[in-house]
């Protein structure tokens, strides 16, 4: 094993030329993923973060004593999905009106008696964002005997759920794309490698080496090829990530303080991936030298 | 028909025919190299000795025809025996093959290293290869900046190193010197002594008459004599 | 030149391998960039159709003789970034306030009279959005005597303009990364299939061929091969994009009818990029190889 | 003190030196090669005999000392006019130096094409230069798929093609039995009658001495001859 180890070494020290190559195209295509996804999971968190907009408004019946609102808050606390229920009094529900209105706020002052409910609003906890799951709430809520009647935004969420789903599908769509086009031009960049060691490889096969003993150094070289272009990639990502955010920051005064940097799990994830689609395309590129 | 145990010839061929194509390289080669046998295979360029020798090492396979080597029929070598195989072989091949990418010292020791020897044994197997051939001072050096003779001189450290049974050698001495060339065939002549089947190609007739040994002639694909 | 041609043609036959690999490969990069274009080219549209939701409410002053209206109207059409100026009777508004307020509109049934103004709701050219100048535009107006009052979503504005711009600006910067990425992908990938060649190379110079002579073959092959890759990995995208509009339409029932592919012009430039990044490739090969 | 006007020598050597890194190669050449001279270089394996022709064809720049060829200065030459040295020669290499992946064609064609020939000279040109070296039959071959000797003619054939004044060939028949060897050895005569210079490095003294034509001897770099 030492000796391959040694071997694989001593292989990228000679053809330093196909090693840089193939670094620098694995770096770029890791660069290129983990930009899209970084792309994507700061999207996904602002997303989050409109999500968390979302409320469902319960309106309780008018002869309500005070003291069973606590009693209701319970029930509705308890249901799934439901993050917080904040009750509202009338006399709040009167001042957010007023305040909404604006300039046609003064159409309220003819107004003798407060003629709005009670209510309670509900924030939903942050994986709920689902049309459907909305409507069943809504619907188990206003079956309380003592809710009047429930409001959401039905077709304002539903409009922005599906725009987030699109938008998560694009991500999807876009990140197997961008998975896959990596996948085989890493993949392919392996083959040019090998194919250009194919001499090496068949003298070596003739003088009585055993497929294995060709095999494993190409496959250590591509998997220590893998790990740098995995490494070097994201730190490129790194270097402008910080370039950018620095840079643009106060120009937008916009929080992009909010956007974060890919967390060092899924870094770790990407070097893994990157080391193995390494190590596949050399499988392949051997399968198909080794045969001829 | 073939008696597999007939352990009195190393090599045996029977009937064998190879086609590249259209092109018949050879016909009908029929051949007993017994233990220890120093053959000769002559003939004019393109007759079909290179062929011949590709054959025994499954460089290619044959289109017709059984091979015998110690026994093992190469017919039935599955893919993953095949260095078994070429490991009881030493082959200089008539382009060297040496691996252009790796120095002199390199090259040689691979032969020993894909056998899984120690490193040690290497490095003074490998030194006292090179000094056989009178290379030793050019271990780090890589192919290419060898002249055509030194490069041929490591084909031959190579083939010998690992102590072969068999020695395949294709113009062995094509590119040498009277002098480098008999310093080549002394070496291939002790380990004939020391028990190697050799099998030398060459189209070199001298050479045959002064070494005074056994040869096959082939012409145009045909064993004539 | 014909003899170029035809030389080019038969490196192309004998170099199958070489060939495939790199047109694959110069697909792929055609197509990661050519996805992230047709992402944020769509997301562009998408805000776009936003954007024209963008509206100024000058309101009247309460005096205002019917015969002026015309003539108001016409004023703010002259003004620049104004699309549309529709007049809005008191009446109307009313009524659309009763709308909004939905559950609430019962306040509105005791009111005698309508206290709201007429108004114009000034709808922006498509060009317009940038919070500046929707202010000046703004205060532009208020200068008028008729006016009483404008009304816009100051903040709203604000923000959604900054998404906006963060949005292009993302959008920018991965483009320029990912084009960079394509561009040295390629370029190494064609530096990697002229080094395997580069003994045809060397043996080409022995034997007293010029330089030009050498070169041409290998430009020809690498514009070819950069219009097969811009051609086959567009051809891919727009597979990808009528599979994922045919599939995911109904399942969403989103207005995807809306994305587009990219425009016949923008392929063709796609496709001469890729030619010229092939033709790049070459040449800085090329010139590594033959100074050698 | 070089006198480049002195035409009656188409190669000359002063004084030249070819280090690689400390390997001393070349030590002090003088050579005076006349118009339609027929020379041999000889010696040992490693002795620097494809080094000299290097020297004279480009292939590595002289360390120290100066070259003349037709009363062009190589240490002079621009990298652009290096091509139309070139083209002066015929040039056959020890290691054939063919195109692996064209045709045994295509790699004769090769030399006119990039002198710009027409298409229908080059044809009747390269089919009666290779059945002068008898390889007419396989112009559509790979060059791996010929043998050592088959290879050699190719070179051979690819060299003379474009009618060179001066033919440099390193080992020519090195790897051609003997009847092949002689219908080589006609062809590069018959140039040379035509008025061609040969120099022709071998370590085949047999050679030379049928031949009977002038030598001069290298061995570890020195003129010894
Ligand atoms: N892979 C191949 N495809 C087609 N023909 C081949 C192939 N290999 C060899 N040949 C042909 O088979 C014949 C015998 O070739 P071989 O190399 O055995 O000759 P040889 O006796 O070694 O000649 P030399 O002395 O020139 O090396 C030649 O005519 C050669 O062109
Ligand atoms: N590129 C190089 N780098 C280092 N040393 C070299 C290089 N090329 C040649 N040499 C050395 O220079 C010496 C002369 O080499 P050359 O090829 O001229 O020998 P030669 O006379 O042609 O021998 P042969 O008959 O074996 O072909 C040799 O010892 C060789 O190892
Ligand atoms: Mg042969
Ligand atoms: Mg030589």
């Amino acid at each position: 094993m030492i000796l391959y180890f040694k071997r694989a070494f001593q292989d990228i020290r000679t053809n330093r030329f196909l090693n840089a190559v193939t670094i620098i195209i694995m770096s770029l295509s890791v660069l290129i993923v983990s930009t899209l996804l970084l792309f994507f999971l700061n999207t996904n968190d602002y997303m989050n973060s409109w999500k968390k907009g979302i409320k469902i408004i319960a309106y309780l019946k008018p002869d309500i004593e005070e003291t069973n609102i606590v009693d209701i808050k319970n029930k509705i606390h308890v249901l799934y999905g439901v993050a917080e229920a904040k009750f509202m009094s009338k006399e709040e529900a009167m001042g957010r009106l007023r305040e909404q209105m604006k300039r046609q706020s003064s159409l309220l002052d003819g107004l003798k008696e407060n003629p709005l409910p009670d209510a309670f609003e509900i924030r939903l906890t942050e994986q709920f964002p689902n049309s459907e799951r909305i409507e069943n709430l809504a619907v188990q809520i206003e079956s309380f005997p003592e809710i009047d009647d429930v409001e959401y935004g039905r077709k304002w969420i539903g409009r922005f759920v599906k725009l987030f789903d699109l938008f998560r599908l694009t991500g999807y769509a876009m990140s197997s794309i961008f998975f896959m086009a990596a996948v085989f031009i890493v993949a392919n960049t392996i083959r040019l490698v090998i194919y250009s060691r194919r001499e090496e490889i068949e003298i070596m096969r003739l003088v009585g080496a055993t497929d294995q003993f060709i095999k494993t150094p190409f496959y250590i070289e591509a998997v220590i090829q893998g790990a740098l272009g995995g490494i070097i990639g994201l730190a490129a990502l790194f270097a402008a990530y910080m370039y950018i955010s620095t840079n643009v920051e106060y120009g937008l005064s916009f929080d992009l303080l909010n956007v974060r940097f890919l967390s060092l799990r899924l870094s770790g994830t990407i070097i893994l991936c990157s080391m193995f689609v390494g190590w596949l395309g050399c499988f392949i590129a051997l399968r198909q030298f080794l045969k001829e | 028909m073939i008696d597999e145990n007939d352990k009195s010839a190393t090599i045996r061929m029977f009937h064998v025919h190879k086609n590249y194509g259209s092109k018949q390289a050879l016909i009908n080669i029929n051949l007993d190299v017994s233990k220890n046998e120093f053959l000769f295979i002559t003939g004019p360029s393109g007759a079909g000795k290179s062929t011949l020798l590709k054959l025994l090492y499954l460089g290619e396979p044959v289109s017709e025809g059984q091979i015998l080597i110690d026994g093992m029929n190469l017919s039935r070598i599955s893919r993953k025996r095949i260095p078994l195989l070429r490991r009881k072989l030493g082959i200089i091949f008539q382009d060297y093959k040496l691996i252009p990418t790796r120095t002199v010292f390199d090259n040689v020791a691979l032969v020993l290293e894909a056998m899984g020897k120690k490193r040690q044994f290497i490095q003074k197997k490998v030194n006292s290869v090179l000094r056989m051939v009178g290379m030793e001072k050019r271990f780090n050096a890589m192919p290419q900046s060898l002249s055509g003779g030194e490069q041929q001189r490591i084909a031959v450290a190579r083939a010998v190193i690992g102590m072969p049974k068999i020695i395949l050698a294709d113009e062995p001495t094509g590119s040498l010197d009277t002098e480098s060339a008999s310093a080549v065939f002394d070496l291939l002549k002790e380990f004939h002594t020391r028990g190697a089947t050799l099998l030398v190609a060459t189209h070199d007739q001298e050479l045959i008459r002064k070494t005074g040994r056994k040869a096959i002639y082939l012409k145009e694909g045909r064993q004539t004599k």
